[in-house]
């Protein structure tokens, strides 16, 4: 039992980190918001960084690595506001596909997989898709609240655990990532922003509403890197634990939404400062792979239901290691 | 207390009703916050205007129906029940025209409050500046005296309309060596007058509501000032008054949307989150208590009493209220909410959860009305932050 | 229409709290709980009042009086901790008894009448009762947290609509007074009590606290008072007005007393100071007469269930006058 | 990462579960706030002392067992799971034993940690004063240097165990020109000595677990004090650390205490409100996350780390969780939440709502908790009122 990263945990998530802050500040999101929302550019050098190969097998040239880090990366993701289409093809696919010509290619960064789901009424990024898993999508084009969204009718779909387990995961450490990121954001705020003639981070009332959020996004963190940990392991418990993560991510995103806009006040409602774009973010990811009533739907089954053993001894599998 | 109404306000809802459902748009408007928007709601302003709807609680001297507090409250009811437009005109009914009435001379009365209750005068707000948010005593705009003139410079920002808006009014240091709350005065501003440019403000939905005010050596005359040379903070709080108090969101508004609501939650009931059901009873019950405390807001008023920091608790009730209200439909709506459209209309609820977001923010922010509430209703000291 | 008290209305609230404010402190409370919590000089001094004779009519020697009136008179209780077994038998008893005689013996006094009813599990001061309504109790004492609240097992009762509207009232009415208690307690301590060099009342956090308090009591008002009028007019949705002010004055007062006691730190927590009186009132009284899960059915019903109409123009009755 | 445990890890779960299974007592004990009660749980302190469970995480040298956090972990879920007794030692295993391991001399660690190991010793803090509530630099209680003793005179307040403890440890001012932090020292009283008086402070739910100490010219050793004199405050500052941190609330007794509540719950479902069933959701959620975080920061100090500022998070979460997580409990008891005995048992849940409001309480309030997340963590200006 340890529940720490490893140094190459963290030298991963660091490099995605800075390599993400001196390349994706708000003013690419700016442009991409005035140009259309995708950049061949981006998509390359995230290629050329091995976020695609990050979890496809070595035997097909990737890297190998594991749930953990693919969250890792999703966090990353989530605190830089990237959309390009690497989300569901890098980071969900991979664990999806057998065909080790699709997973090459993919690592590779020539094939982009778009995902299918009944639980989302659309595909993200269809027209960019080379593959897409578990359905199709009509070609109509949705327009969602955030604008570097690209989002299209879903034409059919099956109902795949294993996508929407996946697909939920990495979508809570997006969310965990983007409530991070606005936290920053509000704080940075704060400490510039003088009123009555001093910060008002100064303000007791401001200072408390952020710390609220830094204790929501304290615990939403463990249980993302649980369930990613029970995923990655096949525990048979996984699913529950990723409902969890994706609940604690969501309600601690919204929050951090919230809570920034107040203390950003009549700045945080105009495209004057760039909050707005990982609010709505915030917004889109709360409801995408299972809204709150559907993973507290599975909380309820496995526990309220009684379809799970709760108490003090149950937060991890106790038998032998798995998968 | 008598909790029922007259025959005479019965008919006067039945007249209201009826007048409503002829004119009412069958189609909800383009956005307000948008050109083409503003111009259908600036058409709707003059439909109403059309009939002797448009100012019911001004004298009828200025184009009104001097309807009492409790025929207004009728009113707003049977306009949001029948869905109703919002109003382009906000600024102008419940802002400036009672500050007009209370300190204008009767010039500036003859001059502005007719036009206004036609529907030919739409106003933006020219409070906030850059460093001024809800500090307001921290203007620095100046209005410098030469002749029969007032040569303006400075920056207003949020003003609320002024994209589209004829004229604004604001606040503006007369005197260039006072502080804080003295020396300002209260001045329109026609926002066609040379040396005025606007840009406006992009929003979170993307609209453009909101603008900044440039004022490049503006001259206005000396008559476009409201009451005497440095007495704009104390016509300025009145406005600040009205805004906070009775009037700034009719109960009627978040009645109808809680009826929504509970429609919004019968439709997805089955697959909503266990604590939606109470969170829609609990908005309806709230926008019940708003309106129940309204009406007793009103009757207060009308036997002659007064609203002082009552205004602030108000003015955090409903602006939680609607959050609250919202962010429960946002959970609702599911996957969807993020759609700007859902089946083939714009997606209402996102643009409520949107529009709400900014309630506890504007109008001084819900921490300056705790202050308020804090050290005028409960007497707790000042120390400290404030 | 007018939604204000009349100056007898606001003569009769501002006398009873004279009267209790000068009779009825918190020393009075203490010497209570110390001696067993009833005595009959404090019970005279009511009937004296006329609070006995309130809502009796005037042909049974009574004041005539109507629901705002009880209900002024028992938020006055709720503030003093009155725990006088007044409340079910002069605010409720008289409007479900038609005996002409048992209601000149309510208003002189001579008569106590306890109610039971299958919502609660008890029957308040049955036994200084001389007429226990709609049921009766078994003799066995039960121990509330409230200390000055003597209740009694329930043996059988009917479930009498009537009976528990009007009692749900006025025990809404007391927890709006008791609430508005504890934001006062809550107050003055804050502006006594020193820490880091200043009143704590001048700390934002405390502040906004104590707004937040004042704003849903002050919303909590005019729903109680709308039910006091629909009950005493007959109107249709009486039962539906008295469940939504049962619900918001409980919510109010709850968060009433965790505020003031959070506020208060350490000593709220103790009988050093005389905040628990009313916090555990407030307790008491929230499952008094029907809980929240109650009082919510009954406005889920109507409202979700669709058996009322609502919107902007269903604040009130619409046509003649009742009652 | 590597969230199993090993199958060492899992002989030790095995063999804590076997022996609680044995030795927890059937029906629970009187409260610890009485002294019938609080002497049983002493000694069911002596039974887990016979059993060397006493301060598993003590060095063996000291009459523990030296484990590790993780099998802290371990220990605390089966002692929960077991429905054990709480602890009457608490101050003495989590608060002063540390503090003696780190800062006390040879001598005093033979003199006070072996027994205390034994369950023969137990402690009252001695923080709070009259006037210095969470402010703990304003103590004027004193400590005046006679040869080898000390005279301690003053009072301390909020002592919690002191009603029948048998020392206490607290700091007090050795140098009476002193102000705030400086001239503090860290000692250990005697609760028998001559010139200690105790007076029990009943407090809401009638028991009486604190208590004010009155010391009036006590004599002490100077070989009581615990590190060199006018050092007190760092001494109490890791004492509080020590609080405040890993150890203060163990993740399994919410874990326990959430569980106990969905059966409430089912017990209750029919009649439930409709938010309580999101809420027992929400209350075995955030029980889960706290004992994740638990491990998480287990793992991190295992490696050698420290915690810091994250101390307050954590105080917040589990104060503010386990009074929703009780507050929901009252709220499906229902009306027989007020009542002391249910079905010819003691109101647990009553018992638990009424503690869990001195969470957010004690050990810092929370309002003080949320000062230093804002300024330790993410660096907001300390200025106005703090």
């Amino acid at each position: 039992m340890n529940f720490a990263f490893t140094d190459e945990q963290i030298e991963l998530r660091d490099g995605v980190r800075a390599y993400l802050e001196g390349t994706h500040g708000a003013e690419v999101l700016r442009r991409l918001d005035a140009e259309g929302g995708r950049d061949p550019a981006i998509w390359r050098g995230l290629v050329e960084m091995g976020l695609t190969a990050l979890i496809v097998p070595e035997a097909q040239g990737g890297l190998g690595l594991g749930l953990i880090e693919a969250a890792l990366v999703a966090v990353e993701l989530g605190r830089a506001d990237v959309s390009e289409a690497v989300v569901d093809s890098a980071l969900v696919a991979p664990r999806l596909i057998a065909d080790e010509a699709q997973l090459a290619a993919i690592a590779a960064g020539e094939l982009r997989v778009a995902l299918a789901h009944p639980v989302n009424p659309w595909v993200a990024d269809a027209d960019q898709a080379g593959l897409v898993l578990g359905g199709s999508a009509t070609g109509e084009r949705l327009e969602s609240a955030d604008p570097l969204r690209r989002l299209f009718a879903l034409e059919r779909a099956e109902a795949d655990t294993r996508m929407l387990d996946h697909a939920a995961l990495i979508a809570a450490a997006q969310l965990v990532g983007a409530g991070e990121r606005m936290l920053t954001l509000a704080t940075d705020y704060a400490k510039d922003r003088e009123q009555f003639g001093q910060a008002i981070g100064g303000f007791q009332a401001i200072k408390h509403h952020l710390a609220s959020v830094a204790v929501m996004l304290e615990f939403a963190r463990p249980v993302l890197w649980r369930a990613a940990y029970a995923l990655d392991n096949g525990h048979e418990r996984a699913s529950v634990h990723v409902s969890h993560a994706k609940l604690a991510a969501t309600d601690a995103a919204v929050q951090a939404a919230e809570t920034a806009i107040q203390v950003h006040g009549a700045m945080g409602y105009t495209y004057e400062v760039d909050l707005h774009y990982w609010m709505k973010r915030a917004w889109a990811l709360a409801g995408a792979w299972g809204d709150r009533a559907f993973h507290l739907r599975r909380l309820d089954d496995a526990m309220i239901g009684g379809a799970m053993a709760i108490g003090p001894d149950q937060s991890f599998e106790t038998g032998m290691h798995h998968g | 207390m008598d909790l029922t109404y007259t025959p005479e306000q019965q008919a006067f809802r039945a007249e209201v009703r009826a007048w409503m459902e002829q004119h009412v748009p069958k189609e909800p408007l383009l956005t307000l916050e948008g050109r083409a928007g503003f111009d259908a709601h600036v058409e709707w302003e003059r439909t109403l205007a059309s009939g002797n709807w448009g100012m019911v609680t001004w004298p009828e001297a200025y184009g009104g129906r001097g309807l009492d507090l409790i025929r207004w409250l009728i009113f707003e009811e049977e306009y949001y029940r029948a869905g109703a437009p919002l109003r382009a005109n906000q600024n102008g009914i419940f802002l400036l025209g009672p500050t007009v009435m209370e300190f204008g001379t009767d010039e500036q009365k003859a001059r502005f409050l007719t036009p206004m209750a036609k529907g030919e005068l739409m106003w933006a707000q020219a409070w906030s500046e850059p460093n001024a948010g809800s500090d307001m005593a921290a203007i620095r705009s100046r209005a410098v005296r030469d002749g029969d003139d007032y040569v303006i410079s400075g920056q207003k920002t949020w003003s609320s309309r002024a994209a589209f808006a004829d004229w604004s009014f604001g606040l503006f240091r007369t005197d260039a060596d006072s502080k804080r709350h003295k020396g300002l005065s209260f001045i329109l501003v026609p926002l066609d007058a040379p040396g005025v440019t606007i840009r406006p403000i992009r929003q979170l939905h993307g609209e453009t509501g909101f603008a900044e005010i440039f004022f490049d050596e503006v001259r206005v005359p000396v008559a476009n000032r409201i009451a005497g040379e440095g007495e704009g903070w104390n016509v300025a709080m009145a406005t600040a008054g009205f805004e906070r108090g009775l009037m700034l969101r009719s109960p009627a508004r978040f009645q109808a949307a809680a009826k929504r609501l509970v429609d919004l939650y019968r439709e997805h009931q089955a697959v909503a989150p266990p604590s939606a059901r109470e969170a829609v009873i609990k908005a309806w019950a709230e926008a019940e208590a708003y309106a129940l405390n309204t009406y007793k807001v009103a009757s207060t008023v009308m036997a002659g009493g007064k609203i002082g920091a009552e205004a602030s608790l108000n003015k955090i009730f409903w602006s939680e209220l609607d959050r609250a209200l919202h962010r429960t439909a946002m959970s609702l709506m599911g996957a969807a909410a993020e759609l700007k459209e859902v089946g083939g209309r714009v997606n209402q609820w996102l643009e409520g959860y949107i529009f709400s977001l900014s309630g506890p923010i504007y109008a001084g922010s819900n921490e300056i009305q705790r202050n308020i509430i804090a050290e005028r209703l409960l007497g707790l000291p000042r120390l400290g932050a404030g």
